[in-house]
């Protein structure tokens, strides 16, 4: 019962903070009513009993990607409601639609598998040491393409990123 | 090498505060309410009025010749002339004020009407503790909050004070001088000037 | 009563639907982003939920998926970040329907 | 020993003992909420007034010493004075976020101390992924910064709310990545082991705290720089540099929000130098085995006290630094370094298994080589990138 209300109010708080995120007209609340939905995944995490990927949610999601998009938003002066922006809203009806459809579909096919409808193993237990043990032995491969693609991305990121010099232009 | 002098500050914070609890030269604050520092004579924050003998109205300097009232810069001075004449310390009559208000809250401290008086009536004060929960009227002194004798003048602007006394009891044996002389001189019928 | 794993993914599935959604309609590229963020996360919580009640939760393939997953998200944040900064810096806009020209 | 030293716990038993036994792991959840809260709220008044009587003896001044003997009451006038304030909100500001910034800081930074080790028994939850629950629950006070700073409307908030960003994200790295060779060397994340893990003793009974190695100092050394820099603390203040923008994220708050945030900031500095003190500084363990029979929670808390007496020492000696300056000290030396230190640490490891006479000081001192060097190189570039002093012409 407890656990129930556990989920429903986690379910809650990500599902508000994923439609704000997506329906309010300030990108900066937008941003912050995204780091909230993240925050909520988190704590589902956690009450799915896992601990370490809950907390990296948390570290990665809110304390870094979160923060980045803020950024984004205040350097591309995001924050402003722009002129355009009531327009925006007749786009609607390309997206909403869609999304309807997909979900019909997913919760239907979730509703009519019979299989799903099952409880949970008990005293299911994922300790750090053990993750990384398999981080190291069957997962070696995976952790170390990961970090050669974040390295790239580092490296991508801060050469996009740059400003480039300032050369002369002659047609401009 | 590199952070050395990172440690060489820490070090001199430290000493300072072990320092400042066995080493009273460090400590140099002065607990203000409870001890005070004795003022420098030099010091000045408003202006008051100099008068000389014990009865303030009577002996005061001032002739209410409105100069300072005229060159104060944010004119926070008022003077209103007496018509009644006293005389002053050489026996000469002269116009006293009869309202002598300084607004303090404007008053910047210029110490110009000092400078421009001509009698050393006004002379810069060395109070400071003047502040006041009313602000329109405890701010405005009048010539009997403004009054102050000779002796505290002396007290605080010594080398100034003293000069000035020695000046004006010069004058004042030059006066009795010019007086007796004139007494002396024509033996003959009556001077009424010299009687008075 | 415990949630089952049809809450879960009831849950994972409107996650992605508001993504999806969100994504499609919105025209700012940092929310079409933020659209992306949630469709993966919805898949995340897919893996920790069949990692959860699934037959064998001692080998933590859904932890170590999500992991991974959650790395790349990362990464493809600071690349889409980036990427709508220095197109911004060109454009001087972020809505994605004005970035119509592959000429600069 | 074990009387004075459970005192706390079995306080804690004993009152949770007398209620049913459904609600006695709630109430002693409480218990331990209601102590950290109550002993950390009471560090957090005591230290705002150490602080400002050591800054003042500095400083060669007194410091507070006007209400109560000695001033000892400064903190409860302070509280009257801030929960008195009017609380200003800006006309422009967007009210919601104003009010919620705060907030936002100030709740995730006190889950942080639930994974601390306060004494022996003493942490209120026993975490298998402690450290990692501590940085996720901080991470939040970052997005909290930006809140304050943005819903003010104000551009000097803005301004000090986008350096505070940029200076914690530019010193989370080192702060993560010094605490990493601990981990390896402990094997452990969880915070009762890694105390575990130094709670043995040395020739001479000398504890074998991670400090006493190489990595290990150098390691706290870096953990120290970036704490003071992620608590916004003097060098590192540059988000609320007064002297600048007026008081950063901070400007357009008063009263009891203000209160808030000041309360937020430093308890943020509290668990961080209780994760110091655990990871580097043994802990509770006595620092020699003839100590041991002193009570493990006055351990932690003198080694604490001794850490906050750093951070003000620190503070009243460092002049503010510029922002390019930060930076560059963040990526161009404490990342570097505290990467390098992880193979100092790997090294450490690796050495451990040498087998020869006086191998324990080669080996002490091939370490600290391995550490010192890229220090005093990294140091020289350092001093390379910055602009060369600055040229006076008429003063001189």
């Amino acid at each position: 019962m407890l656990n129930e209300i556990a989920f429903l109010l986690c379910a809650a708080l990500t599902l508000a903070g994923a439609v704000a995120a997506m329906m309010l007209r300030n990108l900066v609340h937008c941003a912050l009513c995204a780091a909230g939905a993240f925050a909520g995944l988190a704590a589902i995490y956690l009450q799915l009993d896992a601990e370490f990927v809950g907390f990296a949610q948390l570290l990665i999601y809110v304390g870094a990607i979160a923060i980045l998009i803020v950024f984004t938003v205040l350097l591309t002066r995001g924050a402003e409601i722009q002129p355009g922006a009531a327009s925006s809203a007749s786009s609607w009806w390309k997206g909403v639609p869609v999304g309807a459809l997909v979900l019909a579909c997913l919760i239907w096919s979730i509703m009519a598998s019979p299989s799903l409808v099952r409880l949970p193993s008990p005293n299911v237990h994922a300790p750090v040491k053990q993750i990384g043990e398999q981080l190291m032995n069957q997962f070696v491969m995976p952790l170390e393409t990961i970090g050669l693609l974040l390295t790239a991305a580092l490296l991508g990121a801060v050469v996009i990123g740059l400003r480039e010099p300032r050369t002369s232009e002659p047609n401009s | 090498m590199n952070g050395f002098g990172i440690i060489k500050g820490m070090i001199e914070t430290a000493r300072n505060f072990v320092g400042s609890y066995h080493d009273a030269q460090r400590l140099t604050t002065v607990q203000y309410p409870e001890q005070k520092l004795p003022p420098v004579e030099n010091a000045r924050t408003i202006p008051f009025l100099v008068f000389d003998g014990d009865d303030a109205m009577a002996g005061l300097r001032c002739t209410a010749c409105v100069i300072c009232e005229k060159e104060c810069p944010p004119q926070c001075i008022y003077i209103v002339k007496d018509q009644v004449k006293k005389p002053d310390y050489v026996g000469k009559m002269q116009m006293q004020p009869k309202v002598f208000d300084i607004d303090i809250s404007v008053c910047m401290s210029c110490g110009i009407c000092v400078e421009v008086c001509p009698f050393d009536a006004i002379k810069m004060d060395q109070v400071f503790e003047l502040s006041t929960g009313d602000r329109f009227g405890k701010l405005l002194l009048d010539k009997h909050q403004l009054a102050k004798p000779n002796d505290y003048f002396v007290k605080i602007h010594k080398t100034e004070a003293s000069e000035i006394d020695v000046r004006r009891e010069e004058d004042k044996r030059k006066a009795e001088a010019a007086a007796a002389a004139k007494a002396a001189a024509p033996k003959s019928p009556a001077t009424p000037g010299a009687a008075k | 009563m415990t949630p089952s794993l049809n809450q879960y993914l009831v849950l994972s599935a409107l996650l992605f639907g508001i993504g999806l959604a969100g994504a499609l309609a919105r025209r700012n590229a940092v929310l079409v982003l933020i659209g992306l963020e949630l469709m993966l996360n919805a898949a995340n919580l897919n893996f920790i939920a069949f990692w959860r009640f699934g037959p064998h939760p001692e080998k933590l393939m859904g932890l170590m998926f999500v992991l991974f997953s959650i790395a790349i998200a990362a990464g493809e944040a600071a690349l889409g970040l980036a990427l709508v900064i220095a197109i911004y810096r060109h454009r001087r806009t972020a809505q994605v329907d004005r970035f119509d020209s592959l000429k600069g | 020993m074990s009387g004075l030293d459970q005192i706390f716990v079995w306080i804690g038993h004993r009152a949770a003992g007398w209620f049913p036994a459904s609600v006695q792991p709630l109430v002693s959840a409480v218990l331990a909420i209601a102590g950290v809260m109550a002993v950390f709220g009471t560090c957090f008044a005591l230290t705002t007034l150490a602080e400002r009587k050591v800054l003042g003896r500095m400083q060669n001044r007194f410091g507070p010493n006007r209400v109560g003997p000695y001033g000892l009451l400064q903190p409860l006038a302070d509280a009257v004075k801030m929960l008195t304030k009017e609380d200003i909100v800006p006309f422009s500001a967007d009210k919601t976020l104003h009010f919620l910034a705060p907030l936002v800081l100030t709740v995730p930074v006190w889950l942080a101390f639930a994974v601390l080790p306060f004494g022996r028994n003493m942490s209120a939850i026993n975490l298998d992924a402690g450290i990692l629950f501590f940085f996720a629950v901080g991470s939040a006070s970052e997005l909290a910064v930006f809140m304050a700073g943005w819903s003010s409307q104000n551009k000097y908030s803005l301004v000090g709310a986008m350096r505070a960003i940029a200076q914690m994200i530019s010193y989370e790295v080192p702060l993560v990545l010094s605490v990493v060779p601990v981990l390896m060397l402990a094997g452990s994340l969880e915070l009762n082991d890694i105390v575990a893990a130094q709670g043995t003793y040395t020739f001479g009974g000398l504890a074998r705290w991670n400090v006493f190695t190489p990595w290990g100092l150098a390691g706290l050394i870096l953990f120290l720089i970036a704490a003071t820099a992620e608590s916004n603390r003097s060098p590192f203040d540059l988000p609320e540099g007064e002297s600048e923008i007026i008081a950063g994220f901070l400007t357009e708050y008063s009263g009891f929000k203000y209160a808030l945030f000041f309360l937020g900031e430093y308890l943020g500095l509290f668990a961080v130098t209780g994760l110091a003190v655990t990871l580097f500084l043994g802990g509770w363990h006595a620092p020699f085995q003839w100590l041991e029979w002193v009570p493990s929670w006055f351990w932690f808390a003198a080694k604490f006290g001794a850490l906050i007496f750093l951070f003000i020492w620190v503070r009243a000696t460092l002049p503010r630094l510029r922002l390019d300056q930060l930076l560059n000290f963040s990526w161009r030396f404490l990342v570097p370094l505290s990467l390098i230190n992880l193979l100092v640490a790997a090294a450490w490891y690796w050495t451990g298994a040498w087998k020869f006479p006086v191998v324990a000081p080669i080996r002490w001192l091939l370490c600290a080589a391995l550490i010192a060097l890229p220090y005093h190189w990294l140091g020289r570039a350092l001093r390379g990138a910055m602009p060369p002093p600055r040229k006076y012409i008429y003063a001189e």
